[in-house]
């Protein structure tokens, strides 16, 4: 990686990078497909070379031939080291504690990581009806740490979330407490990668915006957001994508942009 | 030796899904059975409760069509594409007309396990801290009787038929799958009746080489039911690829009630049975869906006789 | 790719065993790692749990060389023989010098699923109107939430170390097993170190051909020692038969405590390793146990890059 | 099978004869090896023909070329129709409730059909120290019924069993009821076949001795045990093994007399 700058980039881009850059140094990650499946193919290619993948649909080791187009993809089968039943994938594999880093997605996030992708208004009566937890609560729960990406808009960074599908740091300060008192196995959100920048979380549970991308405002951080941001004393700017990660990304994981474009 | 257990997918389910019914068609993005959820809508059952982690396309064509009263589940949406609006439709607004029943992802498995069990109860570490325990109060909290630890726990879930898209069979239904398995192993054991749907009906010999291979045991079975290309567009793990473009199109379809009603007619009403649907995709689109080889290579299992 | 993993017996057990650890070498009747065993009894290992369903021969001469201090399992017993003398000299009478902790098949296979699963206890309906639970406090009643019904329950059990010989495995330790499984997946991922020991070292693209063949992902696993014929006299389906005579010709040296001795000072102690061991057999011997060929076939899991 | 009186037969045979017999109409039988893998296979050969084997080692539909030596043989693997994980063949099949009938050995047992193979003594300070449950405790619970096969001695056919390792009947009369109230699968023992007679249980749950082998006495049986046992108003002679039987076990089934010498 260098700090030369690569001309002209996307959001998606921006955030398949930043994400990749946060695996250093990370061992095994649990990945759906899509952003998080490039962004950890591209960790692999750069700062974390071994970085393990399993798959949620019950793959380890995949090796696929061609980007694979969902978690359906038989591509990541052939040619993997192992598959693996759900009741193993969730049991032995998730729950057993041996995911370092799970990635999540997000219809609602608040200030504490928690998030929504059950419903939108009322349980009973939605207005939307969202896919629901999948593996998400699990992943929220038992991956030592958890990666989000997700589009910010006041839409999706709101004061209070309809439904808390994945538990993040829960009430703020006592998250910690919380999951330390019912044993659970992660510590919970520690990234949240936006098309706009990159949050941490502080000690007391709280999001805090550590760096915004090139070409983004703070005005526009805080206009696509629902509450007040924590923001980091030396407030960074992400070093773009680099000739190397773009190159990366464009010829070898996405060549088609069915991600990127 | 056994009897056979083959049967047309029309006389397997016109015997062994019944109206009322809970059905599981299981299948984690492989092997979906698309061919069996044709059939049931043909035979306009009704009243089922459906059950499956990823409810997906072809729980939304079957919710579209109306054979379900409920629906119990952990994920639903059209993977990698968007959503399932069939199902939207009768679960959203002032007043959702099928019933909704939610768990995660582990739950299920860990409700099929229950079943397949027997257990009252199958315990796991989710749920803390969500809101559902609270929108499904068939979630509860259990202690354990070690250290009085408090975990979470779903009950079992014994369907009364559950449907499993395989690659091979032989005819007593023991039934071989590679690829991802999935839960179709548990959702089998803990079901009353199972109909295992095969791209290939095998003699006993074949399965016999291979026993590691053998998911579903003929024990359990019922039903076999030979069905080339039965999982299209999902897939099956080589015999042929997902049909992306299947998926891609699906959203707008599901998203007008007429195009839904248009695609029934045309693609399963209008259809006897699985081979007119296939003859109606037509042989070019079937052809550029099968891979190249990959073989698995042969092991030894060793004669022991003297 | 993956670092590799190979290592010497005399390492791994050197580095992964420590005295006082808690160590499982699993195999229910097939692929018993009798080459790991010897090795522990070599390195005067002591103070050792002990855990396995199925404590045979090979605990008898580990428990005979005085490596446990107390054993954990289900049946004890020299399988269609008879009793395990050595470990019956310290259980029986006024002053047994061996702890016991007892479940049954299902109870021990449990305790390793919890220990895999990170659950706190797993229920299971065995126990009842047993004087298993007297016997062992940790076998508790826990009330399923559901209904009131009351089961029972073990506790996880995760080993600091799990012993598996397996058919074959890559560097990396990804490990193929076929035959009978047992419950070694489930007391690999219990625990905190695993060797793997294997007939054969095999290229990763042999493991890639066929990954629904992986019991063991790499993964979980610390060390990879290769000991063709490693696990005899029990046997590797494909490789080689139970040595039978072994079996029957064990009655007698375990029943005598000398004959112990001197068994393990000629066997064990008096061969540098498997190899060693293995010389001391005879060509002859070994020979006669290999069996004739019985292929699985192939099947194709499909080559997918358009 | 004919009634033909076939010569000299021993004891074993016998058993095994008089077990499979009892395994007429029955489908899938949860055997160990010795001789319930043998009665079940003359069972398959001559009374039930369709009768489904599921062996406690994790094999499913096995076609042994050779009689297995022990449930460590793998000649019970190759060619089988499905081999399974401890895991899934205690779980899905025993406690699934697949099994109509599971065997037992016992080295006590009781008039009601509770069965010790743990410890002879004390628990603690054993004077014999047996093998345990193994897959016994849950036999007893969660198959349909039990057949006992057992050699009859005062020893082994005691008035209280030193460890309850296996429930038959319990308590006896109450012994339906708790299987009932606990939710347990199996109906308990239904045959208790040995050396000298076959067993079955009345109502309440006590043995009754229904009929005795071809040349034992009922003053031999009554020597045999430790209560005074009840005894069939009819007591029949047991069948003496036919020609056919005997051909089948000698010839097919235990060529070399390991377990029928």
């Amino acid at each position: 990686m260098t700090g030369v700058v690569a001309g002209p980039f996307t959001a998606s881009e921006m955030m398949i990078v930043a994400a990749a850059r946060e695996l250093a140094g990370q061992r095994v990650c649990f990945v759906g497909v899509g952003l998080p499946n490039i962004a950890v193919n591209l960790a692999k290619l750069t700062g974390a070379p071994d970085l393990e993948l399993v798959y949620e649909a019950g793959v380890f080791g995949a090796r696929p031939a061609r980007l694979p187009l969902s978690i359906g993809d038989p591509t990541i089968v052939t040619r993997a080291t192992a598959v693996t039943s759900m009741l193993e994938l969730f049991g032995y594999y998730l729950q057993g504690g041996l995911i370092d880093v799970g990635f999540l997605g997000a219809a609602q996030i608040d200030r504490y990581g928690n998030i929504n992708t059950t419903v939108i208004g009322d349980y009973a009566t939605p207005r939307t009806r969202l896919p629901g937890s999948g593996g998400a609560c699990e992943i929220a729960i038992d991956a030592r740490q958890v990666f989000v990406i997700v589009r910010q808009s006041r839409r999706s960074f709101v004061e209070r979330i309809d439904f808390r599908t994945s538990p993040g740091n829960v009430g703020g300060p006592n998250g910690a407490r919380i999951r330390r008192e019912q044993g659970w196995l992660g510590a919970g959100p520690s990234v949240v990668v936006t098309d706009l920048g990159v949050y941490h979380f502080d000690a007391d549970g709280e999001m805090r915006l550590d760096s915004i991308h090139p070409g983004v405002t703070l005005a526009q951080v805080r206009d696509s957001m629902a509450w007040e941001p924590r923001v980091a004393d030396r407030l960074a700017e992400t070093a773009p994508p680099s000739p190397d990660e773009l190159r990366l990304i464009r010829d070898v994981l996405d060549p088609e942009g069915v991600y990127t474009g | 030796m056994a009897a056979s257990k083959s049967a047309s997918m029309r006389d397997a389910i016109a015997e062994l899904v019944r109206d009322g019914d809970t059905v599981a068609i299981e299948g984690f993005t492989h092997l979906i059975c698309f061919a069996a959820g044709h059939e049931i809508i043909r035979q306009r059952k009704r009243d089922l409760t459906l059950c499956r982690l990823t409810p997906d396309v072809i729980y939304d064509q079957m919710i579209g069509a109306g054979v379900a009263r409920k629906l119990v589940f952990s994920w639903m949406g059209n993977p990698g594409v968007g959503s399932l609006h069939a199902i939207r439709r009768v679960t959203e607004g002032d007043a959702p007309t099928l019933e909704l029943e939610e768990y995660s992802h582990f739950g299920m498995v860990g409700r099929y396990t229950a079943g397949a069990m027997k257990l009252p109860f199958f315990p796991l570490r989710s749920y803390f801290e969500t809101d559902l325990p609270r929108a499904n109060p068939r979630i509860r909290p259990v202690t354990s009787p070690f250290g009085d630890e408090v975990v979470y726990a779903v009950p079992p879930l014994n369907p009364d038929v559950t449907i499993v898209h395989a690659q091979r069979a032989d005819a007593a239904g023991n039934t071989q799958i590679w690829g991802l398995p999935g839960c179709q192993k548990e959702a089998a054991f803990a079901a009353e009746r199972v109909i295992v749907v095969v791209e290939e009906l095998v003699a006993e010999e074949v399965i016999r080489a291979d026993p590691n291979r053998t998911v579903i045991p003929g024990l359990v079975v019922d039903a076999v039911v030979v069905e080339p290309f039965g999982a299209h567009p999902s897939y099956a793990q080589g015999h042929y690829d997902r049909d992306n473009r299947f998926y891609l199109d699906w959203e707008a379809v599901s998203r007008d009630e007429a195009a839904l009603r248009a695609w029934l007619r045309d693609w399963v009403y209008g259809v006897a049975d699985r081979a007119g649907y296939i003859d109606k995709l037509g042989q070019e689109r079937v052809a550029a869906l099968r891979p190249g080889p990959a073989p698995s290579g042969s092991v030894d299992y060793g004669d022991y006789r003297s």
